[in-house]
C-alpha cells in the first residue's frame, strides 16, 4: 500500500482549499497551481508549496495537462487530486497521472470514460438492471430515427441529449412532433460546438421532477456504500444553487433502495473512490438514473455534516489502497443540513456575473454554521472563473431549524465589491413550496420572479438612514480635511487600494 | 441641516440636528433619534429609536447605496449646498443614459441578437456575453429602437463599455 | 406556559451573540445591552433592539441591576438571560428579576443562593449522598478548628476555601502544620477583600487531579438529564484554557456513574435549567462533587457539538415551561470536540492582557471548525472586561483528528493588533501528555516553561523573509510618494484610522 | 540591492536584486528565489523557492516584526541609506532603555513587592496591576538594583507607563 505524502491539487479557489484542509489534518504535504492572475488567491497561501502554471485562460494553465504532470514531477508529489471542473472529469488527465506513476485521487480513467458518455453509461446502466429514464439506447443519427424513438416511448414531451453533455448544452425538450426536426438539428449544432461531438440521443421528457443524487464511496476491495442522498432541485438553468441532505420526500424504503441501486451502478462500472449518482425522482417516486459523477461534488458538505465524515480522507485513504474504515449499517446520520452557494452574481439584474474586487468580507460563523470559502477580504473575482464564491452549510437538529439557521447566517454575511446570490437564497428559503420540501427542478422557473419583489424595507425608515449616513460623511468629510490635511478624494483610498498600486508598481 | 432625497419617484426633506453625539432626524411631522456609528470600511451600525440596523453605505456623490438585510437600495441625498447648485445648473442625472446598453462585467460577445433600426421591447434579449463560463443575456432597460451597435460578435468587452444604443 | 417573545441578554462579547443567534433561529426579539465604550461591540449590532446602560466601568453598567431592569421594562422584553459572568449567579438580580414579572434563564433565585455558598452546597451535597472532597461540613472559626479537621482527615495537605470563592481567590493549600495558621488568616483577608466574607473552611487537597464536569439540563416537570462530561483539565490559575469532549479517562461506567451523580446534586437543589456539576477526578479514578454552576458554561460548545444540540435553545424551552423534547436515551454522542479559549493576552509575557485594536481578523472555517467570536475587524480590546476574544471549536470523528483539525484552524486565525493564547494552544496541542490524555490541572504549571522555547523558526528563513519585507516597503513607499504624491506617513492611514478621527469629530 | 540584518546576536547581510517581478535573495552563498506579494493590512504571501508562507510583517522605521505559524519574531532591518546613518550617527538602540519597567496595558496598580536601592534578579516579582479584571504580576526584565519607583498602589496607569527604574 503506497502512503500518500505529498498532493498536487489540480485546481483552484474553494475547492482546493477544501482538499489542502484535510491533506494538512492528515499530514500530507499540499502543492498548489496557479495562474498568473491568482497568484494572491488563497488556495496558494493554503499550500505547503506553489507553482504558476500559466496565464489565467484555464485552457494554457488550470486544463494544461503536461504542464501539470511536469510540475507534479518537480514538487514530488505522489498524487494528484483534481477537485471538481476542469480537469476532474477528463479521462485523458486521469491516464495521464497513472502513466507518470502517480495516484489519481478518484476513480480509474476508462470508468471516467465510460461515465463521461451520456449514451455509453445510460447502455451499461440498462444493461446492469439500473433504472434509467426510458428512451434511445443508442445515439441517433438521423430525425426519421427521433421521431420513430419518441412515438414508440408513447409520445410526446421528449428530450434530446448530446451524448457528451453537461451543464444543459445540447439538450432541447419537444413539445410537439412538428418542432422535432429543428430542435434536433439546433441540439446537434450546440453539441457539437460545445464537445467537439454532435451525437444525441432522445428519451422521455420527465415533468417537474426532483433532482436527487446519491453520494457513493468505494475502496478497491469491492466495498461500496451509498452515503445518503441529497436533493439538488433548487437549480437555475441546470446549474444547483441549493441543496440539502436528507430529502424530505424520500422514505426510509425508498432511500434504500436507491442507494442499492447506485451501488449497483458503481459496480457495474468498476467504480473505485467517490462519486455521486445523480437521479430523476418524480412526482409518482419513481427514480431514473441521470448520469454519474466520478468526482467530489461541490455540494458533499451536507453530506459530511449529515453523517459526520471526511469525504475528503476517505477519498485519499481508497486512492491509497485502505479498505473503507466504515460499514453500511456504521453510519449514524444525524439532523438535516443545507448548502447555500454564493455566487458572484447580480440577481436583480439577470444573474449576470459580478467581477470585481471584495473590498470587505466577514463571513457567518456559530453554532450549526460551515463555510467553505475561496476568497478572502481584497480578493479579485475574476472573470475567468467559475462565479461560486464560497460555500455556506448549516445544520440543525431538524430541517426548519437548519432553515431558520441558514437565514441567520446569510443574514450574518458581510460582502462588499461584489453582489452575490444571498438574496436570492433568502428568498427562496422563505418559499412555502420550498418549506414543504416539495419543490422540483421547475422551482426556480416558477417563482423567481415573484420573489423577486418581496421583502423591501420601509421607505421612511430607508430615508432615515440615507440621510443619517449622508450626514455623517459630510461631518467626517469635514473632520478629515481638518485633521489630517487631506484632500477630499483621498479619504477614500483603503489599503487594498493602496496594494494595488503598490503591486503595480512592482509589476514593473 | 437640512438634506434633500429622493428614492424612485418620491421626494423628502429631512432636518437634521446633531444633539449628545445623536442625530434627531425630522421627517415628515415625525422624530427619529439616531444614532450612527462607522464600523470600518463601509459598515455602519445605526440605533434608531433604539431599533438596531446594520447596513453597508456608499455614499457615491450625492447617491447613497445602501445594503439592508442583503437588499440593496439607491437613495438620492442632496444637502443645502449640492440641493443649491442642482436648482441652479439642473440635475445632471436627467442626462437620460439608460438607454445605452453597456456591459455589466468583462467578457466576449458571444451572439447579439438585434439589428440596427429594429424595435425593442423592455426585456428582450439584445446580446449573448460570455464570462465565468456562463453565456449571460444582456436585456434590453427600456422598449425603444436600436439605433447603434457598437459591437461585433467574438469581441472582448471591459465593465462598462457601451454595447448597443436604444432610443 | 408563557411564550418568550423577547429577550434581554444582560451581557456582552462572545455570549451575548452566541445567545442572540439561537433567539434569532427561534423567531425571538433581541435586546442588547451596552456599556459607553461598547456602542461599537458587535453584540450591539447583532440584537434587535439596544440601550446603553452607563459607564465602562461594569459596576455601573453590566452589574447595574436597576438600570437592567428598567432597560427590559421599557423594551417590552419578557425574559432575561444572563450569559455568564456578570450577574448570571447573582441571586438578588433573579430575584429581582422574578420580582418584575420577568422569566429568568436560568435556575430559580433560592438554587443560585444555595450553590453560591461552597459550605451551603457542600453540606447539601453530602446530605444528598453526592461524593465531596473530604474535609469541614461547616465553615471554620479559629485556626484551632482548622487545624483538628485537618488532623481528622487524615493529615497534610489540605487546602483552605473562602465559602464565597471562585476563580481561585481565598484559596490556600497547606503543605506543613506550622504553615496552617498563616494561610488560614492569609484565605480569611483575601475572602474579606474579594468577596465581602471571610468564611472559610478547609477540605483534604487532591494532588493533581483532573478537572470533569457534567452538564446538565432540567426541566419544571422533575425532568434532569446529563448530557456528558467536559474534561477541563489545562487551567492556568484557575483559568480554563482548553476544553473538550468527552474526556479520554472516564470508563462509560465512570460517565454514568459520575452523570447519575450530578442528576442526583440538581435534584438535591431542585434544579432547573442548564448547570454544570464541576468534580475533581483523582488519579484512581474517585471523584468529588467540587462545585455547580448555576449558569451556562463558557465551554458548552463541546457539548453541544458532540450531542448535536443547542444548549440556548434547550434553555429557553425550559424557561417557558416546555418539558424537555428529549429523554436521556435519546441522546446520540459522536465523535470528538475541543475548545480553544483565544484571549487577548501575551503569552509570552506572563499572559499579560494584550488591549488595543484589531487591524486585521479573519476567522479559521472548513470542515468540523465552529467560532464563536465575541470580536470582529477594527474591535476594540478594551482593559475594562475579560480578555476573552473567541472560541474556537473543532470536531472529528476521534480526537487525535479533532486535535490535528484544531492545529489546522489555528493555523488559519489570522488576528493583528492584540496578541493571543493561540501560541499556547498550539504549544499544549502537540504536548505527549496532552495527547495522551491524562494531563492534570497541573499541567500548564509543570509544562509551560519548557514549551515556551519549542517551535521556533529557521534563522536564515526568517532574514531572508525580513528582508524581502523590507525590500518591498521599501519600493512601494517610493511608488507611493511617486503615484499618489503621499507624504510617506500617510500611506498608513488605514480604514480604521480614518474611522477613530472621523469618531473623534462626531463626538465633540 | 544590499540590506543588513540583525536578530538576536546574528548579524547578516543580504543582497536583493528584483528580475521578473520576483525577488533574488543572496545571502551566506545561498540565493533564495521569492516571490512576496501584499494581501493587503499587513499580510504577505511569500513563495521561496516554491514553499509558500504566509506572514504578518510590520516595518517600524528599522524593525521588521513578523508573525509566522502565530510565532512572533523581531528582526532588524537596515537598508544602505539607513545603515550609513547608523554608521555615522551611531545605533539609537544602543540607548538601553530595558532597566525601565513599563505598563504592559493600562490598569490600576495593586500592590509593589520591592523597595528603591533593592537588588532584584531577573523574572522576580516587581508589582502587581489590575486589568480585565485579571491580577497582573510585573517581573523584572533584568537583574539590578531598583533605582525609582514612580507609582503607588491603587494608581491608574496607561500603556507604557514608566513604572519602575531598575539598573
Amino acid at each position: 500500500m503506497k502512503k500518500i505524502r505529498k498532493v498536487l491539487v489540480a485546481n483552484r479557489g474553494e475547492i482546493s482549499i477544501r482538499i489542502m484542509r484535510t491533506c494538512r489534518e492528515m499530514g500530507v504535504k499540499t502543492v498548489a497551481v496557479y495562474s498568473e492572475v491568482d497568484r494572491q488567491s488563497p488556495h496558494v497561501a493554503m499550500a505547503d508549496e506553489a507553482y504558476c502554471i500559466g496565464p489565467a485562460v484555464a485552457a494554457e494553465s488550470y486544463l494544461n495537462i503536461p504542464k501539470i504532470l511536469d510540475v507534479a514531477k518537480r514538487a514530488g508529489a505522489d498524487a494528484i487530486h483534481p477537485g471538481y471542473g476542469f480537469l476532474a472529469e477528463n479521462a485523458r488527465f486521469a491516464r495521464a497521472v497513472l502513466d507518470a506513476g502517480l495516484i489519481f485521487i478518484g476513480p480509474n480513467p476508462d470508468t471516467i470514460s465510460l461515465m463521461g458518455s451520456k449514451t455509453e453509461s445510460r447502455k451499461t446502466m440498462m444493461d446492469a438492471g439500473v433504472p434509467v429514464v426510458p428512451g434511445a439506447r443508442d445515439a441517433l443519427e438521423t430525425v426519421e430515427d427521433a421521431r420513430a424513438m419518441a412515438d414508440q416511448m408513447g409520445g410526446y414531451p421528449v428530450l434530446i441529449k448530446a451524448a457528451a453533455g453537461g451543464g444543459g448544452k445540447g439538450m432541447r425538450t419537444v413539445r410537439r412532433p412538428e418542432d422535432l426536426a429543428r430542435a434536433f438539428d439546433a441540439a446537434r449544432g450546440e453539441a457539437q460546438k460545445a464537445f467537439g461531438d454532435a451525437t444525441v440521443y432522445v428519451e422521455k421528457f420527465i415533468e417537474a421532477p426532483k433532482h436527487i443524487e446519491i453520494q457513493i464511496i468505494a475502496d478497491q476491495h469491492d466495498n461500496v456504500l451509498y452515503l445518503w442522498e441529497r436533493d439538488c432541485s433548487i437549480q437555475r438553468r441546470h446549474q444547483k444553487v441549493i441543496e440539502e441532505c436528507p430529502s424530505m420526500v424520500l422514505t426510509p424504503e425508498q432511500r434504500e433502495a436507491m442507494g442499492a441501486v447506485a451501488v449497483q451502478a458503481a459496480r457495474a462500472c468498476g467504480y473505485v473512490n467517490a462519486g455521486t449518482v445523480e437521479f430523476l425522482f418524480d412526482s409518482e417516486g419513481h427514480f431514473y438514473f441521470l448520469e454519474m459523477n466520478t468526482r467530489l461534488q461541490v455540494e458533499h458538505p451536507v453530506t459530511e455534516v449529515v453523517l459526520g465524515l471526511d469525504l475528503v480522507k476517505l477519498q485519499l485513504l481508497a486512492a491509497e489502497g485502505h479498505p473503507l474504515p466504515l460499514r453500511q449499517e456504521d453510519l449514524s446520520p444525524r439532523g438535516h443540513a443545507l448548502e447555500c452557494r454564493i455566487n458572484a452574481e447580480d440577481v436583480y439584474n439577470n444573474f449576470v456575473p459580478s467581477t470585481g474586487q471584495v473590498t470587505h468580507l466577514k463571513h457567518p460563523e456559530g453554532p450549526g454554521v460551515r463555510v467553505d470559502s475561496g476568497i478572502t477580504a481584497f480578493s479579485e473575482i475574476s472573470r475567468f472563473y467559475d462565479p461560486m464564491a464560497a460555500k455556506l452549510i448549516t445544520w440543525a437538529e431538524t430541517r426548519d431549524e437548519a432553515i431558520e439557521r441558514m437565514k441567520r447566517a446569510l443574514l450574518e454575511f458581510q460582502i462588499e465589491g461584489i453582489k452575490t446570490t444571498i438574496p436570492f437564497c433568502l428568498a427562496v428559503l422563505d418559499h412555502p413550496e420550498f418549506r414543504s420540501g416539495k419543490f422540483t427542478t421547475k422551482f426556480v422557473e416558477q417563482y423567481w420572479d415573484s420573489l423577486k419583489a418581496a421583502g423591501s424595507a420601509d421607505a421612511d425608515l430607508l430615508e432615515v438612514i440615507a440621510a443619517a449616513v449622508a450626514y455623517h460623511q459630510d461631518q467626517a468629510g469635514a473632520a478629515t480635511r481638518a485633521e489630517v490635511n487631506h484632500a477630499p478624494g483621498r479619504a477614500e483610498i483603503s489599503p487594498w487600494k493602496m496594494r494595488a498600486l503598490q503591486d503595480m508598481r512592482r509589476s514593473k | 441641516m437640512k438634506y434633500f432625497l429622493k428614492r424612485a419617484d418620491d421626494f423628502a426633506e429631512v432636518d437634521i440636528v446633531a444633539e449628545n453625539g445623536q442625530l434627531a432626524i425630522h421627517k415628515d411631522g415625525r422624530n427619529y433619534q439616531v444614532d450612527l456609528v462607522s464600523l470600518g470600511n463601509n459598515r455602519y451600525s445605526l440605533v434608531i429609536d433604539h431599533q438596531v440596523y446594520s447596513v453597508e453605505a456608499v455614499n457615491d456623490s450625492r447617491t447613497v447605496r445602501l445594503v439592508l438585510n442583503q437588499r440593496e437600495y439607491q437613495v438620492t441625498v442632496l444637502n443645502q449646498r449640492q440641493k443649491v447648485a442642482q436648482d441652479l445648473f439642473g440635475d445632471s442625472d436627467a442626462d437620460d443614459l439608460q438607454g445605452d446598453v453597456s456591459a455589466p462585467m468583462p467578457g466576449m460577445v458571444l451572439k447579439i441578437e438585434v439589428a440596427p433600426g429594429q424595435q425593442v421591447e423592455q426585456g428582450q434579449p439584445l446580446l449573448i456575453i460570455e464570462a465565468m463560463k456562463m453565456e449571460n443575456e444582456i436585456r434590453s432597460p427600456i422598449s425603444g429602437t436600436v439605433t447603434e451597435i457598437l459591437v461585433k460578435p467574438n469581441q472582448a468587452v471591459e465593465k462598462d463599455d457601451t454595447m448597443i444604443r436604444i432610443e
